[in-house]
């Protein structure tokens, strides 16, 4: 059995104290113990941002790369090494701001991995200037008479993008938020998770008090195979506010005819050289 | 030596009645060497293909046709002054009637005789039968090529409509085979430099379109499947590099393609590749900027771009095939050096040599080596594994993820050993230095310019030249030379870093001219910083086309005449 | 000179301390200097802030600490080596106890006693009155500044506090203020920058947030309504590179910033800027690379990136303002050259020049000049506007679009006069020459770097510097200088086209220490192309932090010993 | 009164004959002419590709710019130049795929201008490749088992992203067409019209004949101020077809409290100088 303090490892934390992402780190860890995978099996790959820093804060494969491109190394990493569990882990602005063109596209392919966002509808690492989610009227050293552009509803976007599956948690509820993480990993394709994080420092307005007082579970009468109801839910924002697995639904994964190498064909792709004369004889 | 300009409209076919007739001349036994003039539309416009071919080899393009094969008037029109004294017109006169004296003509009704033969697609093999016979050439090997490509009814009137042509046609010029071409393979650049990438166990190919590279992205989308392969087409370039890394950490050989402009949303990237220690090949397929530019066109316009790209300061190969078999060979190494030394190398072709098809000898893929560098399957050693182990030469010892109890922790940030973000001054600048510590041994790898031609110190002049403009600087050398004009000439393919050797010595003693596809010098730009000083002459060209080898040879002279 | 160092937990309020007390040091008369050193993160870790001030200008900080606030025990550990032999410390006696010998130490509760006072936040101006007596300087500027803030209950605690720790402190320094400066201000680089953008006229400012650029996008969201700036915030910093092209094609001044990784993702929208002609300004406030690096420290690893951004060949110019007034004029600078030239045009600066605070004397915004070039607001003549009409100097006359009857036409791909598509060899080499003209004119006007120090044939050896690095370095010269030692210093802002000049001769023939803050030696690489040789000495710093005066001072000083 | 003729100019077209963009541009100048705006008054943004080639083929302002970017150029010029009417126009592989994340964020601010994109579902200029409405199946030089992603809705994203303006028409239908046209550049806010254009060389898939035989126009019941319907609508392909107003409600516009500037005001920023001694003040 693997226990959660196998993901544990001694980096000093430099989120602040109080921040939504310490119970994310946690359920995260809990949540992978559980389905007893062990670190060596699991990468995160991260962009940059304060929710960009979670492979630090594990023991665990990471791809810690660039603003806004998790998801393209994620992709081609779930897709070339089917052995491996995949996670793509990030903050709103990087996934949905300067990412937003592979979020977008992510849902065509389809890969075979998990995507989280941190979502504290703010740029937290860059000191509080709006993010695509941020509410319209949220004032910010650069917003400074407040957001004006629309937020983006990125659970929408999944949604008419072909998601497989489409949920949403919240920092403040760790038991649910681990089902969700859980059922996430285990879903055979991109499984898209947006996790409601406060961030205690400059997000003033969406506080763990303000969400806490909006959030519910998606009630058990919630068919996660109807995608109108699943629309109709995920338009839903203010006064309450669901979680829980709006949407599942398996189609063709990312590169499911390209097959599972193995750590010798990783090493040695020279077994491949079988076809060449026939591919020269093109050449005369 | 013959040169056959086809020339028409994008959309009449000339690229077919090209392939046709280059196979065929390979299979007698020439020499060939294929060049396009494509221009950025799909129908209309005007388009050319030149066909050279003879008993040596070939190298470059020519200004001069022997035949044109003129599939409009605007054909005629463009290339008429471009032909040689005993050069042939080759038209249908229910094209166009070319008018005045000039070169010889050969008019034939071919798509009339192609509709009488039942189908007017046959046009040009019927004039490749002509054409056959103008050469005094059997049409044999092209009924077998036709053979291999079609079969019953179409296959039958292809063979009437050559057999037709070749009956019509007159001999006009004789050349011989040669005897010694067994086994050639006639190859475009972009597909040598698929054909590398195969061989040298590419497992991961992303890119989003963009000419002149996107022929490397079709070659290696259709053996995808035969050799194991995941070729996928990016949303945009940023996409394509940051999924080429993730392959990378992956464990597998990865490589992105593109060119100037997708270069440019790939430069985060780079150095995403730099400060992470992930190998990758990509390949930069130049074209002429700035921005669109004239993007099926020609130019060696960014090679103090790629050298510099990026933010900060990280180690990278730049290499710049000089020929069609030498971007196939090139591409191996580069795939050997990015794993050796962890990090970024970048292929620097250009539209010229990817679209430009060359007879290369035999050879055995699996002659080539690969190297994965110090690339561990599996890790068993006490101490938990750092992917920056810091290490006498720089280079820590790569993982594959997945291996039991071990992680492996890449960033982007500065990191310590393990890979985690750090700040402080000391690690950071021990990390820089264990980066920037892998320039030595590079620069030593590194290969020192190609030298041809007779002994610097009997040379007059040495000409300089950088990856594709190898060819034509070539024929240039040996025309002047049959002249009695001795220069020498050194072509660079390992380009950054700048490898050291003789060959700085030599230029800093001997006059020099550099010779470059554009406007400010950029490789000259690179010899000064050497002290190597500024060259005699510098015959630069920047109109979106390619040197020719009887261009470069004329303005040689000329430059040498008026020099005294 | 006096150096007080304040250091703690990022969220401490370290800023807000410092702020107060430079100002307060600023209304007194005193030249002030301040510097920030901090984490990328938001709280916690170990943040620290230099004001330095004194009698005479200060340009650079120091390694040296005369008062250190430390509100942790972390500061006193990571700083206590740094104190002068006179130094004090100051501190928090509940916080913790400092151990051992060292400096005179002065302990005071000030959380305890501003807990007695009600309100806790006022810790800090507790400390700052101790400090103000320290200095025997009258707390009554502070109390204004004070009352310019807080009102009411709030400015009466924070009085209160002030005086306590006033009355508690005990005189130790004295230095007298400078009776001259009158009207100066203290402000940042990146201020500097914002408001040279205004004075400049600017109308649209769009940016993706990235350390250290962010400051300018605070400045002008915050000054957007009253000055008509469109400032918006883009998704990321392609858009915000091609916001800015579309709104000067407009007619506007617009400008964007960024630091390395943006301007990485600017580069295809560099060479835009390039092939269009439509001017653009764009900030590149450098940090320590390759990718993420140290996003809060800074560097000047950029330098050859960006003057070889984008593929394909076209003229630009690279500024590196050397202080904080520099920072403001060039940007001034920066705009006009960009019209007159219809070019880009980018400022080179870092986290040390944009973060930093400096006194500047007494300026009218409105004697610097807006000079917007070949720009039309009408056009009248017979013949349809043209674009990109050839002239002599290579600059053709830019129209806003919409005059009556009129059509601006612009295009990434090569174009005719009028602005359309073409493909063809003669108007490409034109289109190319047109573009490339202009180089001699702006080489001409760039200025060579400012000499400082005595007759170069006095010195022993020159300091060559560029950008920020002029105010330590000069720092570092009157020092040495001080001590009997004759330097002279060539500071660079006008780095590409690299200026002509003297100073070419003057290098060549004298020897000569390359100061950067980088590894490579960026500029040093620029002036071997002008043959100028290598450096007898380069002294590099690459740990992400900026160089003190004091450090350059003691290598100089050892490097001249040991040539002897 | 504008004639269509002042819109013509001699530039040769490069595009292919029986191409769907000819009857584009013919309903653009028609458009523009029959509102009465002047060559002068109008610019087209566009990226690089075939449709992107637009501008040159008409007497306009244009900025033909860099390949996915035409958005952004657009948002800018139309904000501070209130007094331009400004159309982006390009290709799907344009604004969908390389520009894809200026389309998702473009409807979140709601510039004043008209969005016109030539779906040909294929990328034309570089020689047929799928893009991302490319239908699943199709063959192509690097999808040689044919495309595998999802097609992406793009009418349903904007959608879901707060698009005010949301309308389809066919190249084959230039009647329509125009009246589209006219619409979008008379709607306050950002006018998203994405229209179906057969291309001739590279997708013999969607042809004049394909779309024909499926397209019909959104009857007189349908109520564009219905966001539900419109989504219903959005979500129809394959056998049929809609055209027409998808959905039409204006909300605040991008940079709306923004002035607009006189040319003299643009030519001569100086006036503005008045509050430099007031600013000032803060530095000391
Ligand atoms: C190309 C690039 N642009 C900008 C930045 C600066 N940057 C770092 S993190 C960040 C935003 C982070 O916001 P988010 O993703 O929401 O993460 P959070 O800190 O809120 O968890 C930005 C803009 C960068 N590192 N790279
Ligand atoms: C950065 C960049 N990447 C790639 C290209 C090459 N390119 C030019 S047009 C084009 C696709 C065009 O497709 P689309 O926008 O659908 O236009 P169409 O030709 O179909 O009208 C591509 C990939 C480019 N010019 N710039
Ligand atoms: S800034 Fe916000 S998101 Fe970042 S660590 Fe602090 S509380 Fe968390
Ligand atoms: S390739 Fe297709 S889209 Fe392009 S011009 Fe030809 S038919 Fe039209
Ligand atoms: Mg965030
Ligand atoms: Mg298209």
């Amino acid at each position: 059995m693997v226990d959660k303090k196998d993901y544990q490892n001694t980096e000093e934390i430099a989120w602040c104290p109080g921040c939504g992402n310490f119970a994310i780190r946690l359920a995260l860890q809990e949540a992978l113990a559980e389905l007893n995978l062990e670190p060596h099996q699991v990468v995160i790959a991260s962009g940059i941002g304060q929710a960009a820093k979670a492979p630090h804060y594990l023991r665990i494969n990471g791809f810690n790369g660039l603003h806004g491109r998790a998801i393209p190394v994620g992709t081609s990493l779930a897709s070339i090494r089917k052995d491996l569990k995949v996670i793509v882990e990030s903050g709103d602005g990087d996934i949905y701001g300067e990412g937003g063109n592979h979020f977008l596209h992510a849902f065509r392919r389809n890969p075979d991995m998990a995507l989280f966002v941190h979502n504290n509808q703010v740029y937290g690492l860059t000191k509080g200037q709006a993010s695509p989610t941020s509410e319209i009227g949220m004032k910010t050293g650069v917003q400074v008479k407040g957001v004006t552009n629309l937020p983006l509803n990125p659970l929408l976007i999944a949604l008419v993008s072909g998601a497989s599956f489409v949920a949403r948690s919240f920092a403040g509820d760790k038991k649910h938020l681990k089902t969700m993480m859980q059922k996430a990993i285990e879903h055979k394709g991109l499984a898209y998770l947006d996790i409601l994080q406060p961030c205690v420092t400059f997000n003033k307005i969406n506080t763990f008090k303000w969400y806490k007082e909006r959030v519910y579970h998606l009630e058990d009468d919630h068919n996660p195979e109807n995608w109108e109801m699943a629309v109709e839910k995920a338009r839903e924002w203010g006064e309450k506010i669901p979680t829980g697995v709006f949407y599942q639904k398996e189609r063709r994964v990312f590169a499911e005819d390209f097959p599972e190498l193995s750590r010798e064909e990783i090493f040695d792709p020279r077994e491949r050289v079988y076809c060449w004369p026939e591919l020269l004889e093109n050449y005369k | 030596m013959f040169n056959i300009r086809i020339g028409g409209e994008a959309g009449q076919g000339m690229n077919t009645i090209g392939t046709l007739l280059a196979k065929s001349l390979l299979r007698m036994g020439y020499h060939v060497f294929t060049s396009k003039d494509y221009m950025s539309r799909i129908r209309g416009g005007h388009n050319f293909s030149d066909i050279r071919f003879g008993s040596k080899p070939l190298q470059s393009g020519t200004e001069k046709v022997d035949i044109l094969l003129a599939l409009n008037k605007e054909t005629w029109e463009i290339h008429k002054n471009s032909m040689t004294e005993s050069g042939l017109l080759v038209y249908d006169p229910d094209d166009f009637s070319p008018e005045g004296d000039g070169p010889e003509k050969a008019g034939f009704p071919f798509l009339k005789k192609a509709e009488e033969i039942g189908d007017k697609r046959i046009a040009g093999v019927i004039a490749l039968g002509l054409i056959h016979r103008i050469f005094d050439l059997s049409p044999d090997h092209l009924k077998k090529i036709l053979s291999e490509k079609f079969s019953g009814e179409i296959l039958e009137k292809n063979i009437k409509g050559l057999d037709l042509g070749y009956q019509e046609g007159e001999e006009k010029f004789s050349i011989k085979p040669n005897p010694d071409l067994k086994g050639t393979k006639l190859i475009s650049g972009n597909d040598a430099i698929g054909f590398g990438a195969l061989v040298a166990g590419v497992q991961f190919y992303s890119a989003y379109p963009m000419t002149p590279s996107t022929g490397v992205l079709n070659f290696l989308s259709a053996q995808g499947e035969k050799f194991k392969i995941l070729v996928e087409q990016a949303e945009d370039e940023i996409a394509a590099i940051n999924m080429a890394l993730g392959a990378s950490y992956g464990g597998v050989r990865a490589m992105t393609g593109t060119s100037g402009g997708g270069f440019s949303l790939m430069v985060e990237g780079l150095g995403l590749s730099g400060i992470t220690e992930t190998p990758l090949v990509i390949l930069n397929g130049q074209r002429p900027g700035p921005a669109t530019g004239l993007p099926t066109r020609t130019e060696q316009g960014d090679l103090e771009f790629v050298i510099h790209a990026s933010q900060g300061e990280f180690p990278r190969i730049v290499l710049a095939p000089r020929d069609v078999f030498n971007a196939f060979s090139q591409t191996v190494r580069a795939f050997n050096l990015a794993e050796k030394y962890q990090l970024p190398v970048i292929i620097l072709s250009d539209q010229f040599l990817g679209d430009s098809e060359q007879t290369i000898s035999d050879f055995k893929p699996e002659d080539f080596k690969i190297d994965r560098g110090k690339l561990l399957k599996d890790y068993k050693e006490e101490k938990p594994y750092l992917r920056y182990r810091y290490t006498e030469d720089g280079i820590s010892p790569r993982l594959i993820p997945g291996a039991k109890d071990q992680v492996v922790l890449v960033d982007s940030d500065e990191h310590n050993e393990a890979g985690n973000i750090i700040e402080d001054a000391e690690t950071r600048t021990k990390m820089v230095e264990k980066r920037m510590k892998r320039m030595e041994k590079i620069t030593e790898e590194m290969e020192p310019p190609l030298y041809k031609g007779p002994k610097p110190e009997k040379v007059e002049l040495i000409l300089v030249s950088w990856g594709s403009n190898f060819g034509p600087v070539e024929e240039a050398r040996i025309g002047l030379e049959e002249e009695g004009i001795k220069v020498g000439h050194y072509s660079f393919v390992d380009i950054w870093p700048l490898p050291r050797g003789d060959w700085e010595k030599t230029l800093k003693e001997k006059e020099w001219a550099l010779i470059e596809n554009n406007f400010s010098g950029q490789l000259g730009s690179l010899l000064q910083k050497r002290e190597i000083g500024y060259p005699e002459f510098f015959l630069k060209k920047y109109d979106g086309r390619p040197f020719t080898g009887d261009e470069i040879k004329r303005r040689i002279k000329e430059e040498v005449a008026n020099r005294g």
